[in-house]
């Protein structure tokens, strides 16, 4: 009885991690920015329609560049050009990467480097945050002036 | 070397750990360029400004009516005074004075009532001693936006009705106590000798009344009910008696605080006050029915010595704001130390 | 139905709390289906005897016994209580350890439920399996038809009449299927006539299958006539172990209290000349718990010292609380002619009544003060005495010195062994805080003065101080007494006249000297022959 | 028990009820608010505060009083979503993975906080209360400090511009709502959370079948009396700490469905307030310190919320000043704590008067009483 109950409790573990996992690969948000530019490879390509995971299509003329959030790893590319020809592409996503840039044009020549992690650069400085305002019953006043703070309404 | 571990167990492993901290932040002050001197006057002056708050702990906690979470009573009976005296424009010691005659009726008819409302509930008396504490605070701060104030230095600019939420007692009883025989010595050193003689007044008449026949029968239903009873002492009258006492040393510990403070702090301000006591008054040593003057006098100065020191020492040692989180953890740890005593809980 | 050996059997079973022999060489048996009854005063020892049955970590804590408890033959020490339940000893207390919000059945299964696993089991073990509520119910259907009183299952113990509290209890503790011994103590205390006919009607049923029972009562009538067997027990030996066949209440009485007059009686030289009516009480009720005061009436005489004896729980010690406003009382009580209020201690002292409680930690002194306190206390609150003016007499406090000065004085009258005046009472040894309370009841000059267990849990050479100190009081400075104490030797040896109360009632008052028996039958509560005549 | 007395323990049973009724009621018309409004109001605040009230539940069987203590789940449950936010987990993967994370942290927290309970028997209330700010301290000292410093915290939307520490207010973009929106249903005028409520509906069975269970049955037992149940073999104070363990793990997934729908995290302070709004809503519903079942939680978080919604706006067409409004309410949350707690110890007291009275009646029949 007691190895059974351990072996129980073991598999609960491995559950509860594989869960916690799989909500973390599911759910993993990343921003992809969608490239028209001209690289080595390819020049850009004027006026193309961009699809995303089944999102709303982007219309990019050539330099312009676009973003889009994306949650999960998978990533459904559908490029449609001005004469109609569309081409979908299956892409996975690193886990780690936050930002990522995906090149149309590389992408339509199938290069190898079409998606590459994104560094962004100068990130501008979040804005200038207030003093942490810490709490408790013995310095700053408990109770905030309004109880509650107005939630935005569900969208009706 | 007996009588050593015997002082040790006596004043507590957790006072011991909080006095050698406080030892060591005014060594290491010299080191990250905090001024001894300024820091040693900052920390008797909050020591004068909260003393009488903490002694305000003392009458219960001998009936033991246990720890007062509704010292907010007394400070709202203080600010009915202070503003009081400041609406009919007293100055000087008058003001002050006046403001503490003014806030004694209200003091005595609130203790009165808070002491009959504990008598009819025993157990969880603190809990309940709280949340009436704070309900009453709310309802003053809906009083204090209705009432009929008039004088300028007090309402709202613009609307001409209710009160300010911070109002200066420039001009009318400021520092009043502390300038009173100040001695300075130096550029920073000041000692607020008024303000050390009206505490220690007020701990002495404290310690007289406990020597009072009264003030005995008093520690004798703290320390054991049934046999104050069966000596002929009405047990419920010497708690609301004890409750009325710290009510008005409440009241009277506010205007003291103001005083040396500079600003009455209206509406939510007074929350917050009852814990602070009740922590000084248990890092002092004192259980849930037993304190003595020590104990006040040790606390006070060790919670405020923390107070001070460790934003100064402390945020300079290490450049953060670390003060606060530290100041958090030890009072509530002290709290939390005393109410998991083996004591019997509050009769 | 008798078996190889006997069920349940005790072997020169003995006992001692520090140096007073508790039990003595204690041996018995009983077999199954037979019904023991077992009787003895208070202290004589039955529930030392229980608690070793049920390995009460009490008796553990205070070094073990000698001798041999056998179940069919083998030894068995049980750890603790659980253990005992587990080799089917049952036990009902006198107050009921029942859960008012729960059902009977709920109570009668208190952590045996019948449970359904469930698959939370395997991972957080069995207290998250389901409750069977039908069996459990089936169950104690089961265990109530077996003591043949109807009970519904469903009704809550806290809207139950006493009486049926008592059968679920008894329910509870025979539902285990395993149960074999019942031991009840006291279980007709708080029943009324028709309800303990049932009990005992009940009894003789479960005896019936086969269920040894131990029956602890007081009610002597009730005993003879359910039991098979008696034992009775005297200052720790077992004096009487016969069949019940042929035996008379009073057989049972002298039995209990027989022995011969050891405490000396000072032959009084004259018969002290006894002043008028000082204290007379009529008709008195007294709510205290487990000492309920029914209706009392007597009358003491000025310089008397006047005893009130009987057996633990019978309310002899609610006649002092409610008479000094303790508990809540009523009656008329007149004092020197003049009636006295009840319910308020202050007027009460105030009139010269003084109180030294039976319960000397809990409402006889202030632990945690020092000794100075605890005598000058009464005589400061009520007499004002004992405070010196301070500016102008505008404020009285505390004379510590005369305090000091009265403690000295009663250190040495009473040779109180303590470092100084200012000495915590709680560092004081128990015959010593027993001097300190006398001390403070003293201290007030009282009139009359009640004294309630004044040598309870106090070493013998502690208990003829106090009572040295008692007489004197009485003799030298004639403060009347009335001394309650559940010691009858004592009681005969100092008191003038003896009253005895049982069931909250005054049974009968005797001289000193009566024979030993009669006051057995009236602590048994059988009403005595003819009203004692006044010594 | 006679018609009439009956009637007076109904109304003193349900006082707290019958006066937030009346004050609500009364407030409806001055606030000017339309009924859709308020209705729709409701529901929001229905999915997002039900689920902490219900984690007051158990320790209320086990007889420990009105868990203050719960503040400490809160705060594992703003630490898993700390974690969530940084690694940018959107959607209810976002909330899962938060509820995953801060489940263990609540757990250790619901085992010391009813160890130090345990130790505060009589008292259990105000301990909880002083431990919630207690374990504030070490929470804050942890976000404040640690974070970014010695624990891994790279994103810099949430980090202080100073390297370590947690901003003041984190938006949970990714998350927001998300919950709220899984299946969110149209009816009328009406938006309603369905997936908030059918996971509130889900704890709502767990809890009735955890009364049924052998340890609900024993918390019971404990909460009633705890002498009894001990000797009864019970382990008491392990069945005490398992109430407040369970009602710890509940406030931290209360408090993820509370700030999905809030869409932001007051870091600092959003965990103060938990367990007085869940107090003071478990005892409008009518519950006491020893009593409490589902519909007390429902009906409590209805009416103190549709006060908090109507009373600001009342306040000002009443006496001109919205902040009047705000202060009643404040005033009406603590003073339904502080007048349940007092009715409750008082109606105890007298009750076990009675219980004394009841039992003279039967002792004092030798002699009539008071002749």
């Amino acid at each position: 009885m007691r190895r059974r109950r351990l072996l129980i409790r073991v598999a609960l573990l491995a559950v509860y991690v594989g869960l916690a996992t799989l909500a973390f690969v599911t759910g993993k948000a990343h921003t992809v920015l969608i490239d028209n530019k001209d690289t080595e490879q390819a020049e850009g390509i004027d006026g193309v329609l961009v699809e995303v995971n089944g999102g709303e299509q982007l219309e990019l003329y050539r330099g312009d560049r676009d973003k889009v959030a994306v949650q999960g790893q998978g990533l459904r590319v559908r490029v449609e050009l001005l004469d109609g020809t569309a081409t979908e592409k299956r892409l996975r996503l690193p886990v780690g990467q936050d930002m990522l840039l995906l090149s149309i044009p590389g992408l339509l020549a199938g290069s190898e480097t079409a998606l590459e992690p994104f560094v962004p650069v100068n990130v501008a400085p979040p804005p200038e945050e207030e003093e942490p305002v810490t709490s408790d019953g013995l310095s700053g006043e408990p109770l905030p002036e309004t109880l509650e703070g107005e939630p935005p309404p569900l969208a009706p | 070397m007996r009588n050593l571990r015997q002082l040790v167990t006596d004043f507590g492993w957790p006072r011991i750990i909080i006095f050698l901290f406080l030892v060591l932040l005014f060594l290491g002050a010299p080191f990250v360029r905090v001024r001894i001197d300024a820091s040693i006057a900052d920390v008797l002056n909050r020591f004068g400004q909260n003393g009488v708050f903490v002694l305000a702990m003392v009458p219960m906690i001998q009936s033991g009516c246990g720890l007062n979470f509704g010292l907010s009573f007394g400070i709202i009976a203080g600010l009915l005074g202070a503003t009081l005296s400041m609406q009919f424009g007293w100055h000087g010691f008058l003001g002050f004075f006046g403001a503490i005659a003014l806030a004694a009726p209200f003091a005595v008819l609130l203790g009165w009532l808070y002491g009959k409302l504990l008598n009819k509930v025993k157990g969880e008396e603190m809990t309940i001693a709280m949340y009436v504490g704070f309900a009453g605070v709310m309802f003053m701060c809906i009083m204090w936006l209705l009432l009929p104030y008039t004088s300028p230095n007090m309402v709202w600019g613009y609307a001409g009705k209710g009160l300010r939420t911070t109002i200066t007692v420039e001009g009318y009883w400021l520092r009043i106590l502390n300038d009173f025989l100040a001695i300075r010595v130096g550029e920073f050193f000041v000692i607020p000798t008024g303000l050390l003689l009206f505490v220690g007044l007020c701990a002495a008449l404290m310690w007289l009344f406990l020597r009072t026949k009264t003030g005995t029968a008093m520690t004798a239903v703290g320390s054991n009910p049934i046999y104050a009873r069966a000596s002929g002492i009405s047990v419920d009258r010497m708690r609301t008696i004890s409750v009325i006492l710290s009510t008005v040393l409440g009241a009277v510990g506010i205007l003291v605080y103001e005083q040396s403070f500079g600003f009455i702090q209206l509406y939510t301000a007074p929350l917050t006050m009852p814990l602070a006591a009740v922590a000084a008054i248990l890092i002092g040593g004192a259980s849930i029915n037993k304190a003595s003057m020590l104990n006040v006098v040790v606390g006070a100065f060790l919670f405020q010595g923390l107070l001070t020191m460790t934003p100064s020492v402390i945020n300079s040692a290490l450049q953060t704001d670390m003060s606060e989180v530290i100041r958090i953890i030890v009072s509530n740890g002290m709290i939390l130390y005393a109410l998991t005593r083996k004591t019997k809980a509050a009769s | 139905m008798g078996q190889a050996n006997p069920l349940l059997s005790f072997e020169h079973v003995t006992k001692d709390f520090y140096e007073n022999v508790v039990l003595h060489d204690v041996c018995f048996d009983l077999r199954g289906g037979e019904i023991l009854g077992l009787v003895g005063e208070n202290g004589a020892g039955k529930t030392t005897l229980m608690r070793i049955l049920f390995g009460m970590s009490v008796i553990a804590q205070t070094g073990g016994y000698q001798g041999r408890v056998c179940i069919e033959g083998e030894e068995v020490r049980f750890a603790s209580p659980f253990d005992a339940l587990e080799a089917g000893i049952g036990m009902v207390h006198q107050e009921f350890s029942l859960i008012p919000g729960f059902t009977t059945t709920e109570n009668i299964l208190l952590n045996r439920e019948d449970m359904k696993p469930t698959l939370l089991n395997a991972v957080f073990g069995d207290r998250l399996s389901v409750l069977d509520r039908a069996a459990m119910r089936r169950k104690a259907e089961a265990a109530i038809a077996r003591l043949g009183v109807k009970l519904d299952p469903d009704t809550l113990v806290s809207e139950m009449p006493v009486g049926h509290k008592q059968f679920t209890e008894i329910a509870r503790e025979i539902n285990r299927e395993n149960t074999r011994i019942l031991v009840l103590d006291e279980p007709t205390a708080v029943l009324t006539e028709t309800e303990a006919e049932v009990l005992l009607e009940s009894l003789r049923r479960l005896a019936a299958q086969d269920i040894a029972i131990i029956f602890i009562s007081h009610r002597l009538h009730e005993v003879l006539r359910v039991a098979d067997r008696l034992v009775v027990l005297r200052d720790g030996k077992k004096v009487k172990d016969t069949p019940v066949a042929g035996v008379t209440v009073r057989d049972v009485a002298s039995w209990m209290v027989g022995r011969e007059v050891s405490a000396e009686r000072a032959p009084e030289a004259a018969e002290q000349a006894l002043g008028p009516d000082l204290l007379a009480v009529e008709h008195l009720w007294v709510d205290m718990p487990g000492e309920t005061v029914r209706d009392v009436s007597f009358t003491v005489r000025q310089g008397e010292i006047f005893g009130i004896g009987g057996l633990a729980g019978q309310g002899k010690l609610g006649i002092p609380n409610g008479i000094m406003g303790l508990f809540p009382a009523g009656g008329t009580i007149r004092f020197q002619g003049r009636p006295l209020p009840l319910n308020s201690p202050r007027a009460v002292l105030e009139r010269g009544l003084g109180f030294v409680s039976e319960d000397r930690r809990g409402v006889g002194l202030l632990l945690d003060e020092g000794l100075d306190w605890n005598l000058a206390f009464t005589a400061m609150q009520i007499r004002g005495q004992y405070l010196r003016p301070l500016l102008g007499g505008l404020v009285r406090v505390r004379d510590e010195r005369g305090m000091r000065k009265l403690t000295e004085e009663y250190v040495r009258m009473l040779d109180i062994k303590c470092q100084s005046p200012r000495q915590k009472a709680k560092e004081l040894s128990g015959g010593n805080q027993q001097k300190v309370c006398l001390a403070r009841a003293f201290a007030v000059k009282p009139r009359l003065l009640f004294v309630s267990e004044p040598t309870r849990g106090i070493d013998v050479g502690a208990k003829k101080l106090v009572l040295d100190a008692l007489r004197r009081a009485n003799r030298e400075s004639g403060t009347t007494i009335v001394m309650v104490s559940s010691e009858l030797e004592e009681l005969r040896a100092v008191c003038d006249r003896v009253a005895i109360v049982d069931e909250g009632r005054i049974a009968g008052i005797l001289s000193p000297q009566a024979d030993l028996s009669d006051f057995g039958l009236l602590m048994a509560g059988e009403r005595a022959a003819q009203e004692a005549h006044h010594a | 028990m006679s018609g009439k007395r009956s009637l007076g323990r109904f109304f003193t049973e349900y006082a707290v009820v019958i006066i937030f009724l009346v004050i609500t009621l009364a407030s409806i018309k001055p606030s000017g608010l339309s009924l859709v409004y308020i209705v729709q109001e409701m529901l929001i605040r229905l999915g997002r505060n039900s689920f902490l009230v219900l984690a007051l539940l158990l320790p209320i069987y086990a007889g420990m009083g009105l868990n203050f203590g719960m503040t400490l789940g809160a705060m594992a449950g703003q630490i898993g979503l700390i974690f969530a936010i940084n690694w940018n987990i959107s959607g209810v993967q976002g909330l899962a993975f938060a509820a995953l994370l801060g489940m263990p942290i609540s757990l250790l927290m619901g085992w010391v906080c009813g160890a130090v309970l345990n130790r505060a028997k009589g008292r259990e209330m105000v301990t909880g209360y002083i431990l919630a700010y207690f374990i504030n301290g070490i929470y804050q000292f942890i976000v404040l400090y640690l974070m970014g410093s010695v624990i891994p915290i790279t994103s810099p939307a949430i980090l202080l511009s100073r390297g370590y520490g947690i901003r003041n207010t984190l938006n949970l973009e990714g998350v927001r709502q998300s919950l709220d929106k899984l299946l969110l249903l149209r009816l009328g005028p009406f938006a309603l959370p369905m997936a908030t409520y059918m996971v509130i509906a889900l704890l709502c069975l767990f809890i009735i079948w955890f009364r049924r269970s052998k340890l609900g049955q024993d918390m019971r037992a404990v909460g009633h009396d705890m002498a009894v149940a001990g000797m009864s073999g019970i382990a008491v104070d392990q069945t005490r700490i398992v109430a407040i363990i369970i009602s710890t793990v509940l406030a931290c997934f209360g408090q993820i469905i509370f700030l999905q729908n809030m869409g932001n995290l007051a870091t600092y302070n959003a965990h103060d307030q938990t367990s007085f709004f869940a107090v003071a809503a478990i005892l409008v519903g009518g519950a006491s310190v020893k009593k409490a079942t589902i519909p007390n939680v429902i009906i409590g978080v209805m009416l103190l919320h549709s006060l908090f919604v109507v009373s600001p706006l009342a306040g000002q067409k009443l006496f001109g000043s919205a902040m009047i409004g705000e202060y009643f309410r404040s005033f009406i949350g603590y003073g339904v704590i502080a007048l349940s707690l007092v009715l409750y110890a008082w109606r105890s007291r007298r009750e076990t008067e009675r219980a004394r009275e009841s039992l003279r009646g039967a002792a004092a029949g030798g002699a009539p009483r008071g002749e």
